[in-house]
């Protein structure tokens, strides 16, 4: 969208300097410096960036998308939803059909229409709510509204009622059991707990290509930035400051004439589409979207990325992204009987020394270099 | 003068058939409980347009459960509360009710802390309330003098970048009306505006409040126990007990009413 | 407090930079991976697989390794994460190098690695009974196929001395493997000329845990007059309440006979079998078969695991065997080059544990004898009935339709995994 | 008198066993065949011998030998002995003789049969039972001859039933006919299972009719009974929910504490009960294991007690007022403890027997059984509540607790120790919890995840319930049970559970503070 120019002004405009240097060097390092190092050296080579550091980092990026998606919701207008798994999941499900679909006669039964599992469960034609996604640009909006209006709905019946706080918390915990059930039954036709698998091909492109692989990370990458933008529009203009209040002071805010439930209400969907999005993109790097991307450990880890980066702060909540999962990559492999030790130590390590999380501690320290200047 | 009635009784759901007419605001045998202790019990009120009240009484006379019932926070058990003459605000929730033209004050000054100063007035200034509008509101600069305007009325000109967090209690039941005032509503609701206070600061107080008053475009609704604060904005006097009204009358009139001095002044 | 922010601190700056520093491989060790669940919900049966692998590997070494050189085991934890399960596969392919994998234990699991294998043309060697319906060239499926466990069962069950079972329950988890060997008996009790009320399905959620109204269904399925028999295909965690809900309502098993397809010795050995006694379960493998193979195995175990209660259950052979497999034909092949070792890998022979002998088929499935034992007080299964000879493990179901057509064939001309007609024309 | 002159009749019903025949029978038992083994058991049953029962017992138990050289021995706790001559014998070599189930029902029904003649009262009731679960034809005339001199009612109802089961198949109509009409007021779905498969080749139109008839009534009284069984399985596994839960309606409910490491403090009480069961075997005398489960239940209470406090005061006392602070650090806490116990224990399951008064049930009418096990936990989680209940009304514990968790600052000002209170009121939530896991052991499975399969139905029970009402949570947990169960048969178990899930959604969009929410003004903001 074109943006009035003073909007774009206030966008841009910020008193932290810093904050763009580091976004813009950032945005540098993950759309310039990784693909060079990936493609340039020969491979064994110190400087060369392995390809499966490609697609981990490609990974990182969609969960950090996911995690901008909560810092919204949850950071700024203090609605701690404990359901974003399954946004992330659904969206991903939009994006997994398309590619089950694509893989057309290559299953192993060589049927066209009917993906494998559907296939061998003596499914006799495709069930109504398969159709479409043979269209790149159908999946794509669905990855996009399904999630939306299913936060749309659950947003305003909960919100008009005013559940808050916890409530609101194991409701929406209550809403991902639920469809992670659903999804689990192979009457419902997302193949049960085997998911959606054996993807071929997005577009045309070979998933096994390292190209491709590239691709869609930098296509990961120039989504977070974009989603990025698009949150710090949101939370730098006056319905920005109005869900901070939300957050202070829930009833404070009606006695001012705004509706909270609609503030909250654009907050939540608004985040379940980024997060959507961030799934649609999450599931052609893995390959694989299941039921268990419902499970409720999942929507709380989202929580806790957030938590340990730095709620409120969006950068916190990319680097919180980045900082777990990272350190769960790196010990599930160095240190496999002892990792939940360390994470689990992390976890309590940040909520009692960092109750503004890593970016807190960031900056703690800088006010010391100034003190100590 | 008939027909208005008439017409009020038209509008009017089903209640007695004292007339609104002429009210700003109209509150008729109200009655509110709460697990079986009556906050309200059957309280009248009929507030002109343009009139100045200070409501005084005890604590638990159900000041505060009146300004809930007003402002739509609480529903009452029975009861019509009419604003304008013909709107049923039973029927409304806090937002509505607000954009109707009804501001509030509270007992304990609410102001949004993580928010500067001039943000909480940018907030209260009247504009649009729709999600997108806000989304996309540009403070233009004829906004921005309202709002330098009120933070220099409320003497807090110097302090518009600093989070209200950081205020004194004072400067926060200042920044409160400010926000009112950002509002500019029809009826004012001033939970103890003065609590907290110093002196002078009370007397600014009172000031400001006839102030507002004087130009009847607004009409004012002040609980307060300070009875210098009382004297000195010198209006019709409304004095609660358990939930519903024991006397109403010039300050001079109720301090000599036997029954208020025994309920009230008698401590 | 101090402390605490700092050691924060300092864990994350770590975390955050380690997992991109490649490790260097030591040039003079052959590595393999261990891809087992070592947290989370399948850590209950798959860290019992890790350690049966690093014991392997401890034994060739101790032999003087491979190639002459030491073999290596990398052991990662994918933690019951699927996605993380092809993260940890695509980290030991192309930053560890592995020779192989051994991992995997639920279906999911292994088709969520599967791209990556074929793609960084990998060799995986799966020990768990599966449902089929798969061939992939970089995978060796050294447990058992539907036909090599469910179909002798029923067979058993339907011969006299199973006690001639006209009615049957089929009792699975709701997933692919429940799913896939119950449309499969089901098409075969058909062909039995069983009648479809004689049949009764049903599926229940993973962990299910209360199984009150499902036994007592059983039960009243089960006093129709017909002798009924259960097939069960739960999973794992959700047997130990299925079966003391079945104790306690008194279903013996010479009246309703229980036959488990995922209940070995290791799952029995977190039940209180007294009530269980005369149950059944399916294997190609029984810890208490007498065979000297078996004897000396169970003895090793339970030297490395040092704790003689520990038992040895069939994934454990079906790991044991593809691991003397990969190394015999790596020995043949004279590399750990996948593709040589692939080749050298058909008809490669292993002496099973319980007699017989295991071969390597060219559809990357095992020739496997076939035991059926009966629960008893102390926790193991007594084999009540055997195949006479080993049985060969069908990739594709002759029982379903779509599936009957295709073949596994990966030598010339079909070098294909499922495919209608070869590849190469003779 | 009476039971000399039966053993007697019993002794001439059946002529006297040539002793080779008799030896031959015993030797047959260990034919390579189990057809064989079969023939040879029935043929043993038929020779009435005193010794067969004893024997074919033995072997019913596997606790039959064979020899190499062809000996029949008899295992027992005191050693072995000659099945024949009951002289004591070396068991050097011996192999048990394998039986399978199909042998198992045959020696059962052999069994049976001859305790018919035992007498033994009770001996002989417990056999017409068991005849009567499987009927043999071969088995008729032995049961007609002993009910021609039975006495004791009981029994005698017992075998007639059994017949009548037998004469569905008979020839003679008029014998079917009766069979049918005894039949007709039995609630045992075996007996209807018969009835029609009689009817599937019935000729004769009057017995038909009759039959067709029978089988409506016993439809009728098993469909009551299955309403009856629905319920009772609905407040068991509502009894479950509220024993995971009412831990947390402490921990959450009251305190505030959003703890995610509440199903770990379950799985704690658990595995105690696993140690203490482990260490009755190893250090008492087997009589006395059936004592470990009420042992383990206040050292499982101390244990999880202790843990609770130690939490509080490192970790959760830090972030009061913060709830969602506390969810991230108990989830850290609780990935440490699953992590902990795996690392001691194994990550596989470990095994909790249920102890002998918990095992079983009793048979109600109708198929339908009571187990034991869901009986003790109904009844245990209920005390518990109470118990609960009661310490928090009455005790100066229980006021000091409300009045912080009320009230913290007035409660510190009246000199009350928040910070002792505070952590007590942790490790009680945690103590019921370790007490749940206890209870828990004895239908579920003991390993590390254990916890994770309770804590987000806890979670939906205390919020559905109202946070800090036990009566809200006792109420939720037993209704959601039971809608649980009655949807059930219908919907499927998975079914069942979303839907219960959407009912808990859409009920909280009408009450959003729970079935009993706390009023007053002072909640409201």
């Amino acid at each position: 969208m074109t943006l009035h120019p003073s909007l774009s002004a206030r966008l841009f405009a910020t008193d932290d300097r810093r904050l763009w240097w580091g976004l813009g060097a950032a945005a540098l390092v993950l759309l310039v410096v990784i693909p060079a190092l990936n493609l340039l050296p020969t491979p064994g080579s110190a400087l060369h960036v392995p390809n499966y550091v490609v697609t981990l980092l490609g990974k990182y990026l969609c969960y950090a998308t996911l995690a901008l998606a909560m810092d919204l919701v949850w950071g700024y207008c203090g609605v701690l939803s404990l359901g974003h798994g399954a946004f992330f999941a659904l969206g991903g499900y939009a994006m997994g059909m398309f590619m089950m679909r694509s893989i057309g006669a290559r299953g192993v039964y060589g049927n066209a229409e009917l993906p494998d599992f559907m296939v061998f469960l003596n499914w006799k034609e495709l069930p109504w709510y398969w159709m479409g996604f043979d269209q790149f640009w159908f999946a794509a909006l669905m990855a996009l509204l399904v999630p939306g209006a299913l936060a749309f709905v659950f947003g305003w019946l909960a919100f008009r009622s005013r559940i808050t706080g916890v409530y609101l918390s194991i409701i929406t915990q209550a809403m991902t059991y639920a469809l992670m059930l659903a999804f689990f039954r192979n009457e419902m036709g997302f193949g049960g707990n085997n998911g959606l698998t054996d993807f071929k091909d997005i577009l045309g492109f070979p998933l096994a290509q390292p190209s491709t692989k590239l691709a869609l990370y930098l296509l990961s990458a120039l989504v977070l930035g974009l989603a990025f933008l698009l949150v710090r529009f949101v939370i730098t203009s006056k319905l920005g400051r109005i869900m901070m209040a939300v957050r202070d002071a829930e009833s404070r805010v009606r006695f001012l004439g705004y509706s909270p439930t609609h503030v909250k209400l654009f907050a939540f969907t608004l985040s379940a589409m980024l997060a959507g999005l961030a799934g649609a993109l999450y599931v052609p790097q893995v390959g694989i979207i299941n039921p268990s991307e419902f499970s409720p450990a999942n929507s709380i880890e989202i929580a806790i990325w957030v938590a340990v980066g730095g709620r409120g702060t969006l950068v916190g909540a990319v680097l919180g992204a980045f900082a777990v999962n990272g350190a769960k990559t790196w010990l599930t492999g160095a240190a496999p009987e002892l990792w939940l030790f360390l994470l689990g130590a992390l976890f309590i390590a940040v909520t009692l020394g960092l109750p503004k999380g890593l970016l807190g501690l960031w900056g703690q320290i800088r006010r010391k270099e100034v003190r100590d200047a | 003068m008939l027909d208005d009635s008439f017409e009020v009784q038209v509008d009017e759901p089903a209640g007695p058939g004292v007339p609104a007419a002429g009210s700003i605001l109209y509150l008729d045998g109200v009655s509110v409980s709460f697990d079986g202790f009556k906050a309200l019990n059957s309280l009248s009120l009929i507030l002109a347009p343009g009139e100045l009240r200070t409501i005084v009484g005890p604590n638990g006379a159900g000041k505060t459960t009146m300004m809930d019932v007003i402002t739509g926070k609480t529903r009452p058990d029975e009861g019509d509360v009419l604003f304008d003459q013909k709107i049923d605000l039973t029927q409304l929730d806090e937002s509505e009710i607000a954009n109707l033209g009804i501001g509030r004050k509270f007992q304990k000054p609410t102001v949004f802390e993580h928010l500067s100063v001039f943000e909480n007035l940018e907030l209260a200034l009247k504009a649009d309330r729709g999600t997108f509008a806000t989304l996309m509101f540009l403070l233009k600069s004829e906004h921005r003098d309202r709002i330098d305007a009120t933070l220099a009325r409320i003497g807090l000109a110097d302090k518009a970048v600093q989070r209200a967090g950081s205020l004194s209690h004072g400067q926060k039941q200042w920044l409160e009306i400010g926000m009112l005032l950002m509002q500019d509503q029809r009826l004012l609701l001033l939970d103890e505006p003065v609590a907290g206070m110093t002196d002078s600061e009370t007397e600014a107080t009172a000031q400001l409040m006839l102030d507002l008053a004087k130009d009847g475009t607004r009409s004012l609704v002040v609980v307060e126990h300070d009875m210098e604060f009382v004297r000195a904005l010198g209006a019709k006097v409304t004095v609660l007990h358990e939930g519903s009204v024991l006397a109403e009358g010039s300050l001079e009139t109720i301090q000599a009413d036997a029954k208020v001095v025994e309920v009230y002044l008698g401590r | 407090m101090k402390f605490v922010r700092a050691f924060g601190a300092g864990l994350l700056a770590a975390a955050s930079l380690l997992p991109f520093s490649s490790a260097q491989a030591a040039e003079d060790t052959i590595k393999v991976g261990v891809l087992h669940s070592l947290s989370g919900t399948m850590a209950i049966s798959e860290t019992t697989l890790k350690d049966t692998v690093l014991m392997m590997v401890d034994d060739i070494n101790k032999k003087g390794g491979l190639l002459g050189k030491k073999v290596e085991a990398v052991v990662v934890d994918p933690a019951s994460n699927w996605p993380l399960f092809a993260e940890k596969a695509r980290e030991l392919l192309e930053k560890e190098k592995v020779a192989a994998v051994f991992g995997c234990w639920t279906s999911v699991s292994r088709k969520s690695v599967l791209p990556v294998f074929e793609q960084l043309n990998g060799m995986l060697f799966y020990p768990v009974q599966y449902e089929g319906e798969e061939s992939s060239r970089n995978v060796f499926y050294t447990g058992a196929a539907p036909n090599q466990q469910a179909i002798p069962a029923v067979d058993y069950l339907m011969s006299k001395d199973g006690g001639e079972v006209k009615r049957w329950v089929l009792a699975g988890t709701d997933y692919v493997y429940p799913r896939t060997t119950n449309k499969i008996l089901e098409a075969y009790l058909k062909s039995k000329g069983v009648k479809a009320e004689d049949i009764m399905i049903n599926y229940t959620p993973f962990g299910h845990n209360d199984w009150q109204t499902i036994v007592a269904d059983i039960k009243k399925f089960g006093a129709a007059g017909k002798k009924t028999a259960v097939v069960s295909t739960i999973n794992g965690d959700a047997n130990v309440p299925f079966y003391k809900e079945l104790a306690n309502q008194g279903i013996k098993a010479d009246q309703i006979p229980v036959v488990a397809f995922s209940v070995g010795e290791e799952e029995l050995a977190g039940i209180d079998t007294k009530n269980l006694v005369g149950h059944l379960a399916a294997w190609n493998y029984f810890m208490s078969v007498k065979a000297p193979e078996n004897d000396a195995f169970i003895a090793q175990w339970k030297g490395f695991i040092k704790n003689p209660k520990r038992v040895t259950n069939d994934p454990m052979e079906a790991t044991y065997i593809g691991f003397k497999m990969w190394t015999q034909a790596v020995q043949q092949a004279g590399t750990t080059n996948v593709d040589a070792v692939r080749q050298a890998m058909y008809g490669q022979k292993v002496k099973n544990l319980t007699g017989g002998t295991a071969v390597m088929n060219t559809n990357h499935h095992l020739s496997k004898p076939v035991l059926i034992g009966e629960i008893q007080a102390n926790g193991q299964l007594q084999t009540v009935w055997k195949t006479k000879d080993v049985i060969k493990a069908d990739a594709w179901s002759p029982y379903i339709p779509e599936s009957a057509k295709l073949k596994a064939d990966w030598t010339f001309p079909w070098v294909c995994g499922n495919c209608a007609e070869p590849k190469f024309k003779m | 008198m009476k039971i000399l002159i039966l053993a007697l009749l019993a002794f001439l019903a059946c002529a006297p066993a040539r002793a080779d025949e008799f030896s031959d029978a015993v030797r047959a038992l260990n034919a390579d065949n189990f057809a064989d083994k079969i023939a040879a058991v029935e043929t043993l049953a038929g020779l009435g011998d005193g010794r067969a029962a004893t024997i074919l017992e033995a072997m019913s138990d596997g606790n039959l030998l064979a020899t190499k050289d062809g000996a029949i021995l008899i295992q027992r706790a005191s050693g072995f002995t000659d099945a024949l001559t009951q002289a004591p014998a070396s068991g050097e070599g011996a192999e048990p003789i394998t039986v399978n189930n199909r042998l198992r029902g045959a020696l059962r029904g052999a069994v049976g049969r001859l305790g018919l003649f035992s007498p033994d009262a009770e001996l002989r009731k417990r056999a017409a039972e068991s005849v009567l679960t499987s009927p043999t034809p071969e088995s008729a005339g032995m049961m007609r001859r002993a009910l021609a001199n039975e006495t004791v009612p009981e029994v005698r109802t017992l075998l007639a039933l059994a017949l009548a089961n037998l004469d569905l198949a008979d020839e003679d109509p008029a014998r079917r006919r009766a069979a049918v009409a005894a039949l007709r007021d039995s609630s045992d779905p075996l007996s209807r299972g018969r009835l029609q498969a009689m009817l599937e080749n019935e000729t004769d139109s009057e017995v038909r009719a009759a039959a067709e008839k029978a089988v409506s009534e016993i439809n009728f009284r098993l469909s009551l009974v299955s309403i009856g069984a629905n319920i009772f399985q609905g407040l068991s596994l509502g009894s479950v929910m509220l024993l995971a839960a009412i831990g947390l309606a402490v921990t959450f409910g009251v305190m505030g504490v959003i703890n995610m490491a509440h199903g770990e403090m379950i799985m704690l009480g658990a595995y105690t009960a696993f140690v203490v069961q482990e260490l009755f075997r190893a250090f008492l005398p087997p009589g006395l294991i059936g004592w470990y489960l009420p042992v383990a239940v206040p050292v499982a209470f101390v244990v999880t007690f202790l843990v609770g406090v130690a939490l509080e005061r490192s970790v959760i006392r830090f972030l009061y007022g913060r709830p969602l602070e506390t969810m991230l650090a108990t989830w850290g806490i609780s990935l440490m403890l699953q992590q902990l116990v795996r690392s001691i224990f194994g990550a596989s399951n470990r095994e909790v027997a249920n102890p002998d008064w918990m095992t079983g049930g009793v048979d109600l009418i109708g198929g339908f059984t009571l187990t034991y096990n869901r009986v003790v936990i109904i009844i245990f989680c209920m005390a518990v509540l109470g118990a609960l209940a009661a310490l928090l009304r009455w005790s100066s514990f229980g006021l000091h607790m409300r009045a912080v968790t009320q009230n913290r600052p007035m409660a510190s000002a009246m000199g009350i120790p928040t910070g002792r209170i505070d952590a007590a009121t942790f490790g009680l939530g945690s103590g019921i919890a370790g007490m749940a896991g206890v209870a828990l052991s004895q239908i579920g499975n003991v390993s590390p995840n254990l916890g994770q399969g309770y804590i987000v139905d806890s979670f939906m029970v205390v919020v559905f319930g109202g946070v800090g009402s036990l009566w809200g949570t006792l109420v939720g947990a037993l209704s959601l049970g039971l809608v649980n169960k009655i949807l059930e048969p219908y919907a499927g178990a998975m079914l069942g559970k979303i839907l219960v899930l959407v009912v808990i959604i859409l009920f909280i969009q009408k009450r959003p503070r729970g079935l009993f929410a706390l009023k007053g003004r002072s909640v409201e903001s």
